[in-house]
Protein backbone atom coordinates (compact mmCIF):
# COMPACT_ATOMS: atom_id res chain seq x y z
CA UNK A 1 0.00 0.00 0.00
CA UNK A 2 1.20 3.47 -0.81
CA UNK A 3 1.33 5.42 1.64
CA UNK A 4 1.60 9.40 1.74
CA UNK A 5 3.52 10.54 5.03
CA UNK A 6 3.56 14.48 6.56
CA UNK A 7 6.67 15.65 8.66
CA UNK A 8 6.36 18.79 10.97
CA UNK A 9 8.44 20.92 13.05
CA UNK A 10 11.21 19.68 14.21
CA UNK A 11 10.90 16.08 12.94
CA UNK A 12 10.46 17.96 9.39
CA UNK A 13 13.26 19.34 10.13
CA UNK A 14 15.96 16.43 11.30
CA UNK A 15 15.05 14.43 8.31
CA UNK A 16 15.38 17.30 5.70
CA UNK A 17 11.66 16.65 3.98
CA UNK A 18 8.31 17.56 4.59
CA UNK A 19 6.41 14.77 2.74
CA UNK A 20 7.34 11.67 1.07
CA UNK A 21 5.26 8.80 -0.20
CA UNK A 22 6.57 5.25 0.71
CA UNK A 23 5.84 1.42 0.94
CA UNK A 24 5.51 -0.26 3.86
CA UNK A 25 6.62 -3.63 4.09
CA UNK A 26 3.98 -6.63 5.94
CA UNK A 27 3.89 -6.38 9.68
CA UNK A 28 3.83 -2.30 9.60
CA UNK A 29 0.20 -2.68 10.96
CA UNK A 30 0.09 0.42 13.30
CA UNK A 31 1.32 4.01 13.70
CA UNK A 32 3.97 2.54 16.24
CA UNK A 33 5.18 0.43 13.75
CA UNK A 34 5.20 2.91 10.85
CA UNK A 35 7.77 5.12 13.11
CA UNK A 36 9.77 1.90 13.88
CA UNK A 37 10.45 1.18 10.60
CA UNK A 38 10.79 5.00 9.08
CA UNK A 39 13.71 5.34 11.81
CA UNK A 40 15.67 2.60 10.70
CA UNK A 41 15.60 4.54 7.09
CA UNK A 42 18.72 6.85 7.61
CA UNK A 43 20.80 9.14 10.16
CA UNK A 44 18.17 12.09 10.00
CA UNK A 45 15.01 9.71 10.46
CA UNK A 46 17.18 8.00 13.49
CA UNK A 47 16.91 11.34 15.16
CA UNK A 48 13.79 12.80 14.42
CA UNK A 49 11.94 9.20 15.05
CA UNK A 50 14.23 7.32 17.24
CA UNK A 51 12.20 8.30 20.93
CA UNK A 52 8.27 7.69 19.64
CA UNK A 53 7.64 9.30 23.32
CA UNK A 54 8.03 12.58 22.24
CA UNK A 55 6.30 11.75 19.10
CA UNK A 56 2.38 12.62 17.63
CA UNK A 57 0.76 11.39 14.61
CA UNK A 58 -2.37 11.88 12.99
CA UNK A 59 -4.01 9.71 10.26
CA UNK A 60 -6.34 11.35 7.61
CA UNK A 61 -5.99 14.56 9.75
CA UNK A 62 -7.38 12.77 12.88
CA UNK A 63 -4.86 12.85 15.66
CA UNK A 64 -4.39 8.91 16.37
CA UNK A 65 -2.15 7.30 19.00
CA UNK A 66 0.73 4.98 18.74
CA UNK A 67 -1.27 1.67 18.75
CA UNK A 68 -4.22 2.69 16.33
CA UNK A 69 -3.88 0.75 12.90
CA UNK A 70 -3.25 2.32 9.81
CA UNK A 71 -5.78 0.11 8.07
CA UNK A 72 -6.89 2.01 4.83
CA UNK A 73 -5.13 5.40 6.20
CA UNK A 74 -3.68 7.47 2.80
CA UNK A 75 -2.34 10.00 4.48
CA UNK A 76 -0.35 9.73 7.95
CA UNK A 77 1.63 12.70 9.20
CA UNK A 78 4.14 12.87 12.27
CA UNK A 79 4.93 15.93 14.57
CA UNK A 80 5.65 17.05 17.84
CA UNK A 81 3.38 18.01 20.51
CA UNK A 82 1.29 20.71 19.24
CA UNK A 83 2.24 24.63 20.47
CA UNK A 84 -0.33 26.51 18.87
CA UNK A 85 -3.23 28.90 20.96
CA UNK B 1 -25.51 29.13 14.89
CA UNK B 2 -22.77 28.80 12.82
CA UNK B 3 -19.16 29.73 14.03
CA UNK B 4 -17.39 31.50 12.27
CA UNK B 5 -13.80 29.98 12.33
CA UNK B 6 -10.36 31.08 10.32
CA UNK B 7 -6.98 30.20 9.76
CA UNK B 8 -5.27 32.51 7.92
CA UNK B 9 -1.72 34.55 7.56
CA UNK B 10 -3.08 37.83 7.46
CA UNK B 11 -3.71 40.08 10.69
CA UNK B 12 -7.06 40.94 12.24
CA UNK B 13 -8.81 43.57 14.15
CA UNK B 14 -9.91 42.54 17.78
CA UNK B 15 -12.15 45.59 17.45
CA UNK B 16 -13.73 44.45 14.64
CA UNK B 17 -13.92 40.88 15.72
CA UNK B 18 -15.63 42.11 19.16
CA UNK B 19 -18.13 44.23 17.27
CA UNK B 20 -19.30 41.77 15.90
CA UNK B 21 -20.17 39.69 18.51
CA UNK B 22 -21.46 42.68 20.19
CA UNK B 23 -24.50 42.86 16.99
CA UNK B 24 -25.84 39.44 17.77
CA UNK B 25 -28.45 39.83 20.35
CA UNK B 26 -26.18 38.67 23.53
CA UNK B 27 -26.58 39.46 27.35
CA UNK B 28 -22.35 38.65 27.24
CA UNK B 29 -20.01 38.38 25.42
CA UNK B 30 -16.37 37.04 26.83
CA UNK B 31 -13.43 37.02 24.50
CA UNK B 32 -9.67 35.76 24.95
CA UNK B 33 -6.65 37.43 22.83
CA UNK B 34 -3.34 35.56 22.40
CA UNK B 35 -0.29 38.43 21.84
CA UNK B 36 2.89 37.60 20.66
CA UNK B 37 5.29 38.43 23.64
CA UNK B 38 9.23 39.76 23.09
CA UNK B 39 10.52 37.97 26.11
CA UNK B 40 14.10 37.25 26.42
CA UNK B 41 15.10 38.76 23.09
CA UNK B 42 12.78 37.46 20.75
CA UNK B 43 12.51 38.79 17.66
CA UNK B 44 9.85 36.62 15.74
CA UNK B 45 7.68 33.74 16.20
CA UNK B 46 7.18 31.27 13.37
CA UNK B 47 4.01 29.24 13.16
CA UNK B 48 3.93 26.17 11.24
CA UNK B 49 0.30 24.30 10.76
CA UNK B 50 -0.80 21.19 8.84
CA UNK B 51 -3.20 22.92 6.57
CA UNK B 52 -5.33 20.15 5.86
CA UNK B 53 -6.21 19.36 9.55
CA UNK B 54 -6.09 22.37 10.82
CA UNK B 55 -9.40 24.47 9.51
CA UNK B 56 -11.51 20.78 10.07
CA UNK B 57 -10.11 20.51 13.41
CA UNK B 58 -10.52 24.28 14.89
CA UNK B 59 -14.48 23.58 12.99
CA UNK B 60 -14.37 20.41 14.94
CA UNK B 61 -13.70 22.03 18.73
CA UNK B 62 -15.98 25.53 17.32
CA UNK B 63 -19.28 22.97 16.82
CA UNK B 64 -18.58 20.88 20.19
CA UNK B 65 -18.52 24.04 22.00
CA UNK B 66 -21.76 25.02 20.49
CA UNK B 67 -23.32 21.97 21.28
CA UNK B 68 -22.28 22.40 24.95
CA UNK B 69 -23.16 25.97 25.66
CA UNK B 70 -26.41 27.94 24.07
CA UNK B 71 -24.28 30.36 21.97
CA UNK B 72 -25.30 32.93 19.71
CA UNK B 73 -22.27 33.59 17.99
CA UNK B 74 -18.40 32.29 18.13
CA UNK B 75 -15.67 33.22 16.63
CA UNK B 76 -12.18 31.78 16.44
CA UNK B 77 -9.41 32.80 14.27
CA UNK B 78 -5.67 31.52 14.12
CA UNK B 79 -2.93 32.74 12.47
CA UNK B 80 0.06 31.11 11.02
CA UNK B 81 3.28 32.47 9.69
CA UNK B 82 5.95 34.54 10.62
CA UNK B 83 4.92 36.85 13.70
CA UNK B 84 6.77 39.41 15.54
CA UNK B 85 6.13 41.00 19.33
CA UNK B 86 2.92 42.51 19.54
CA UNK B 87 0.92 41.01 16.74
CA UNK B 88 -1.99 39.03 17.58
CA UNK B 89 -1.84 35.12 17.47
CA UNK B 90 -5.40 34.14 18.48
CA UNK B 91 -8.83 35.66 18.94
CA UNK B 92 -11.73 33.29 20.71
CA UNK B 93 -14.84 34.98 20.95
CA UNK B 94 -18.08 33.86 22.10
CA UNK B 95 -21.47 35.23 22.74
CA UNK B 96 -24.53 34.15 24.71
CA UNK B 97 -27.37 35.45 26.90
CA UNK B 98 -25.79 34.90 29.57
CA UNK B 99 -22.24 35.47 31.20
CA UNK B 100 -21.50 31.97 32.19
CA UNK B 101 -22.09 30.28 28.54
CA UNK B 102 -19.55 33.33 26.85
CA UNK B 103 -16.89 32.51 29.88
CA UNK B 104 -17.31 28.61 29.59
CA UNK B 105 -17.34 28.36 26.09
CA UNK B 106 -14.44 30.86 25.09
CA UNK B 107 -12.15 28.87 28.09
CA UNK B 108 -12.86 25.83 26.62
CA UNK B 109 -11.78 26.84 23.06
CA UNK B 110 -8.81 28.32 24.34
CA UNK B 111 -7.61 25.54 26.18
CA UNK B 112 -8.23 22.84 23.47
CA UNK B 113 -6.02 25.24 21.04
CA UNK B 114 -3.08 24.57 23.00
CA UNK B 115 -3.33 20.70 23.28
CA UNK B 116 -5.50 19.49 19.83
CA UNK B 117 -4.63 22.24 16.95
CA UNK B 118 -2.18 21.40 15.17
CA UNK B 119 0.10 24.40 15.34
CA UNK B 120 4.06 24.42 16.60
CA UNK B 121 5.78 27.37 17.38
CA UNK B 122 9.09 28.69 16.21
CA UNK B 123 10.94 31.02 18.62
CA UNK B 124 14.01 33.79 16.49
CA UNK B 125 16.23 35.64 18.76
CA UNK B 126 17.46 39.08 17.97
CA UNK B 127 21.18 36.91 18.45
CA UNK B 128 20.44 34.55 15.79
CA UNK B 129 19.60 31.83 18.38
CA UNK B 130 16.13 29.97 17.47
CA UNK B 131 14.11 26.74 18.80
CA UNK B 132 11.05 25.13 18.59
CA UNK B 133 8.75 26.06 21.63
CA UNK B 134 7.73 22.77 23.96
CA UNK B 135 4.45 21.78 25.05
CA UNK B 136 3.77 22.30 28.23
CA UNK B 137 1.93 19.73 30.85
CA UNK B 138 0.38 22.79 32.26
CA UNK B 139 -1.76 23.47 29.06
CA UNK B 140 -2.52 19.15 28.90
CA UNK B 141 -4.11 19.93 32.31
CA UNK B 142 -6.19 22.29 31.24
CA UNK B 143 -7.60 20.43 28.12
CA UNK B 144 -8.35 17.51 30.03
CA UNK B 145 -10.48 19.00 32.81
CA UNK B 146 -12.90 19.43 30.06
CA UNK B 147 -13.19 15.82 29.38
CA UNK B 148 -15.37 15.09 32.72
CA UNK C 1 0.20 48.66 38.02
CA UNK C 2 -2.89 50.75 38.42
CA UNK C 3 -6.27 49.25 38.18
CA UNK C 4 -8.14 51.59 35.98
CA UNK C 5 -12.02 51.55 37.32
CA UNK C 6 -14.77 53.70 35.94
CA UNK C 7 -18.28 54.14 37.19
CA UNK C 8 -20.21 56.30 35.02
CA UNK C 9 -23.77 57.09 33.22
CA UNK C 10 -21.57 57.91 29.51
CA UNK C 11 -21.45 54.72 26.87
CA UNK C 12 -18.24 53.52 26.79
CA UNK C 13 -16.30 52.04 23.58
CA UNK C 14 -15.51 48.05 23.84
CA UNK C 15 -13.04 48.12 20.76
CA UNK C 16 -11.17 51.71 22.65
CA UNK C 17 -10.97 49.75 25.85
CA UNK C 18 -9.72 46.41 24.39
CA UNK C 19 -6.71 48.33 22.24
CA UNK C 20 -5.99 49.96 25.21
CA UNK C 21 -5.54 46.81 26.83
CA UNK C 22 -3.13 44.98 24.01
CA UNK C 23 -0.32 47.95 23.96
CA UNK C 24 0.24 46.54 27.73
CA UNK C 25 3.05 44.09 26.12
CA UNK C 26 0.50 41.26 27.28
CA UNK C 27 0.56 37.47 26.36
CA UNK C 28 -2.86 37.05 26.67
CA UNK C 29 -5.98 39.65 27.54
CA UNK C 30 -9.37 38.28 28.14
CA UNK C 31 -12.73 40.49 28.33
CA UNK C 32 -16.04 40.27 29.45
CA UNK C 33 -18.90 42.83 28.30
CA UNK C 34 -22.63 42.59 29.27
CA UNK C 35 -25.33 44.35 27.26
CA UNK C 36 -28.61 44.56 27.81
CA UNK C 37 -31.07 42.11 26.52
CA UNK C 38 -34.34 43.12 24.68
CA UNK C 39 -36.31 39.96 26.25
CA UNK C 40 -39.51 39.72 27.15
CA UNK C 41 -40.26 43.46 25.50
CA UNK C 42 -38.09 44.93 28.07
CA UNK C 43 -37.94 48.40 26.52
CA UNK C 44 -35.23 49.76 28.98
CA UNK C 45 -33.12 49.30 32.22
CA UNK C 46 -32.49 51.82 35.19
CA UNK C 47 -29.32 50.71 37.11
CA UNK C 48 -29.80 52.78 40.28
CA UNK C 49 -25.82 53.03 42.67
CA UNK C 50 -24.87 54.47 45.73
CA UNK C 51 -21.91 56.72 44.41
CA UNK C 52 -19.84 56.83 47.94
CA UNK C 53 -19.60 53.60 47.69
CA UNK C 54 -19.56 52.21 43.93
CA UNK C 55 -15.99 53.16 43.58
CA UNK C 56 -14.93 52.36 46.06
CA UNK C 57 -16.58 48.76 46.43
CA UNK C 58 -15.11 48.85 42.35
CA UNK C 59 -11.61 50.01 43.35
CA UNK C 60 -11.33 46.67 46.20
CA UNK C 61 -12.48 44.61 43.90
CA UNK C 62 -10.10 45.53 41.02
CA UNK C 63 -6.98 45.48 43.86
CA UNK C 64 -7.77 42.24 45.00
CA UNK C 65 -7.98 41.14 41.67
CA UNK C 66 -4.57 42.77 40.87
CA UNK C 67 -3.11 41.23 44.21
CA UNK C 68 -4.54 37.64 43.04
CA UNK C 69 -2.75 37.60 39.84
CA UNK C 70 0.29 38.95 37.66
CA UNK C 71 -1.49 41.42 35.89
CA UNK C 72 -0.07 44.12 33.67
CA UNK C 73 -3.16 46.09 33.60
CA UNK C 74 -7.37 45.48 34.60
CA UNK C 75 -10.26 47.58 32.93
CA UNK C 76 -13.38 47.86 34.87
CA UNK C 77 -16.48 49.79 33.69
CA UNK C 78 -19.64 50.35 34.92
CA UNK C 79 -22.86 52.31 33.96
CA UNK C 80 -25.39 53.38 35.90
CA UNK C 81 -28.21 55.62 34.44
CA UNK C 82 -31.19 54.68 31.68
CA UNK C 83 -30.18 51.90 29.44
CA UNK C 84 -31.55 49.94 26.96
CA UNK C 85 -31.06 46.66 24.75
CA UNK C 86 -28.18 46.81 23.31
CA UNK C 87 -26.19 49.15 25.15
CA UNK C 88 -23.28 48.43 27.27
CA UNK C 89 -23.64 47.64 30.94
CA UNK C 90 -20.30 46.73 32.20
CA UNK C 91 -16.85 45.86 30.79
CA UNK C 92 -14.11 44.07 32.66
CA UNK C 93 -10.94 43.21 30.72
CA UNK C 94 -7.54 42.08 31.63
CA UNK C 95 -3.78 41.91 30.51
CA UNK C 96 -1.12 39.54 31.86
CA UNK C 97 1.84 37.47 30.39
CA UNK C 98 -0.42 34.29 30.44
CA UNK C 99 -3.89 33.79 29.66
CA UNK C 100 -4.71 31.51 32.83
CA UNK C 101 -4.15 34.78 34.99
CA UNK C 102 -5.40 37.45 32.28
CA UNK C 103 -8.89 35.30 32.70
CA UNK C 104 -8.77 33.80 36.22
CA UNK C 105 -8.83 37.94 36.83
CA UNK C 106 -11.24 38.41 34.50
CA UNK C 107 -13.88 36.16 35.55
CA UNK C 108 -13.46 37.08 39.55
CA UNK C 109 -13.99 40.60 38.80
CA UNK C 110 -17.87 39.74 36.73
CA UNK C 111 -18.51 37.08 39.25
CA UNK C 112 -17.97 39.81 41.81
CA UNK C 113 -19.71 42.26 40.51
CA UNK C 114 -22.80 40.73 40.30
CA UNK C 115 -23.09 40.26 44.13
CA UNK C 116 -20.75 42.77 45.97
CA UNK C 117 -21.32 46.17 43.76
CA UNK C 118 -24.24 48.24 45.14
CA UNK C 119 -26.31 48.70 41.86
CA UNK C 120 -29.94 47.59 41.22
CA UNK C 121 -31.40 47.22 38.36
CA UNK C 122 -35.23 47.79 37.35
CA UNK C 123 -36.88 46.62 33.79
CA UNK C 124 -39.37 48.60 32.37
CA UNK C 125 -41.18 46.66 29.51
CA UNK C 126 -43.11 48.13 26.65
CA UNK C 127 -46.48 47.49 27.74
CA UNK C 128 -45.42 50.00 30.63
CA UNK C 129 -44.62 47.18 33.18
CA UNK C 130 -41.86 47.55 35.54
CA UNK C 131 -40.05 45.30 37.92
CA UNK C 132 -36.75 45.40 40.56
CA UNK C 133 -34.39 42.65 38.94
CA UNK C 134 -34.15 40.07 41.61
CA UNK C 135 -31.03 38.90 42.56
CA UNK C 136 -30.02 35.08 42.22
CA UNK C 137 -28.74 32.33 43.95
CA UNK C 138 -26.25 31.13 41.51
CA UNK C 139 -24.27 34.49 41.49
CA UNK C 140 -23.75 33.85 44.91
CA UNK C 141 -22.67 30.35 44.31
CA UNK C 142 -20.12 31.95 41.74
CA UNK C 143 -18.93 34.42 44.15
CA UNK C 144 -18.22 32.33 46.94
CA UNK C 145 -15.89 29.67 45.43
CA UNK C 146 -13.63 32.58 44.94
CA UNK C 147 -13.45 32.79 48.41
CA UNK C 148 -11.58 29.47 49.09
CA UNK D 1 -26.39 59.88 68.28
CA UNK D 2 -27.85 61.50 64.90
CA UNK D 3 -27.57 59.09 61.85
CA UNK D 4 -27.69 59.27 58.04
CA UNK D 5 -29.65 57.05 56.77
CA UNK D 6 -29.87 56.56 52.96
CA UNK D 7 -32.49 53.69 51.08
CA UNK D 8 -32.06 52.41 47.62
CA UNK D 9 -34.17 50.42 44.87
CA UNK D 10 -37.66 49.36 46.41
CA UNK D 11 -37.03 50.06 49.96
CA UNK D 12 -36.56 53.93 48.73
CA UNK D 13 -39.83 53.38 46.85
CA UNK D 14 -41.90 52.27 49.81
CA UNK D 15 -39.99 54.90 51.88
CA UNK D 16 -41.00 57.55 49.62
CA UNK D 17 -37.76 58.99 50.33
CA UNK D 18 -33.81 58.64 49.65
CA UNK D 19 -32.58 59.58 53.04
CA UNK D 20 -33.45 60.71 56.33
CA UNK D 21 -31.36 61.80 59.56
CA UNK D 22 -32.39 59.47 62.45
CA UNK D 23 -31.78 59.47 66.55
CA UNK D 24 -32.48 56.20 67.33
CA UNK D 25 -32.71 55.52 71.11
CA UNK D 26 -31.34 53.70 73.54
CA UNK D 27 -31.50 49.88 72.72
CA UNK D 28 -30.46 50.34 68.84
CA UNK D 29 -27.28 48.63 68.94
CA UNK D 30 -27.06 46.93 65.68
CA UNK D 31 -27.76 47.00 62.15
CA UNK D 32 -31.08 44.52 62.88
CA UNK D 33 -32.36 46.53 65.89
CA UNK D 34 -32.32 49.75 63.21
CA UNK D 35 -34.15 48.04 61.01
CA UNK D 36 -36.77 47.06 63.85
CA UNK D 37 -36.95 51.01 65.16
CA UNK D 38 -37.41 51.95 62.07
CA UNK D 39 -40.12 49.53 60.47
CA UNK D 40 -42.25 51.07 63.29
CA UNK D 41 -42.41 54.48 61.75
CA UNK D 42 -45.48 53.98 59.51
CA UNK D 43 -46.91 51.76 56.78
CA UNK D 44 -44.43 52.42 53.90
CA UNK D 45 -41.25 51.74 56.77
CA UNK D 46 -43.09 48.49 57.83
CA UNK D 47 -43.49 47.38 54.00
CA UNK D 48 -39.93 48.11 53.28
CA UNK D 49 -38.38 46.74 56.53
CA UNK D 50 -40.60 44.08 57.70
CA UNK D 51 -38.92 41.38 56.72
CA UNK D 52 -35.17 42.45 57.55
CA UNK D 53 -33.90 38.68 55.58
CA UNK D 54 -34.82 40.61 52.44
CA UNK D 55 -32.16 43.35 52.74
CA UNK D 56 -28.82 44.43 53.04
CA UNK D 57 -27.14 46.80 54.34
CA UNK D 58 -23.96 49.01 54.58
CA UNK D 59 -22.27 50.96 57.16
CA UNK D 60 -20.17 53.78 56.12
CA UNK D 61 -19.51 52.55 52.47
CA UNK D 62 -19.21 49.00 53.90
CA UNK D 63 -21.43 45.61 53.57
CA UNK D 64 -22.69 44.85 57.06
CA UNK D 65 -24.63 41.99 58.04
CA UNK D 66 -27.59 42.71 60.19
CA UNK D 67 -25.59 41.77 63.34
CA UNK D 68 -22.85 44.43 62.77
CA UNK D 69 -22.72 46.98 65.91
CA UNK D 70 -23.35 50.52 64.92
CA UNK D 71 -20.71 52.19 66.86
CA UNK D 72 -19.41 54.95 65.54
CA UNK D 73 -21.25 54.87 62.38
CA UNK D 74 -22.36 58.44 60.53
CA UNK D 75 -23.98 56.36 57.49
CA UNK D 76 -26.21 53.27 57.38
CA UNK D 77 -27.25 52.23 54.03
CA UNK D 78 -30.55 49.66 53.65
CA UNK D 79 -31.23 48.40 50.52
CA UNK D 80 -32.00 44.93 48.53
CA UNK D 81 -29.62 42.51 47.55
CA UNK D 82 -27.55 43.90 44.84
CA UNK D 83 -27.90 42.61 41.08
CA UNK D 84 -25.40 44.83 39.21
CA UNK D 85 -22.86 43.22 36.40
Amino acid sequence: MALEILYFAWVREAIGSDAETVEPPDGVETIGDLIGWLAGRGEGYAEALGEPGRLRAAIDQVFASMETPLGEAREVAIFPPVTGG
Amino acid sequence: MKPDVRVQADAFDSGVELAALEQRGAGGIASFIGIVRGDGGLEALELEHYPAMTEQALGGVAAEAARRWPLLALTVIHRHGRLVPGDRIVFVGAAAAHRGEAIAATNFVIDWLKTDAPFWKREIFGDGRSQWVEARAADDAARVKWDS
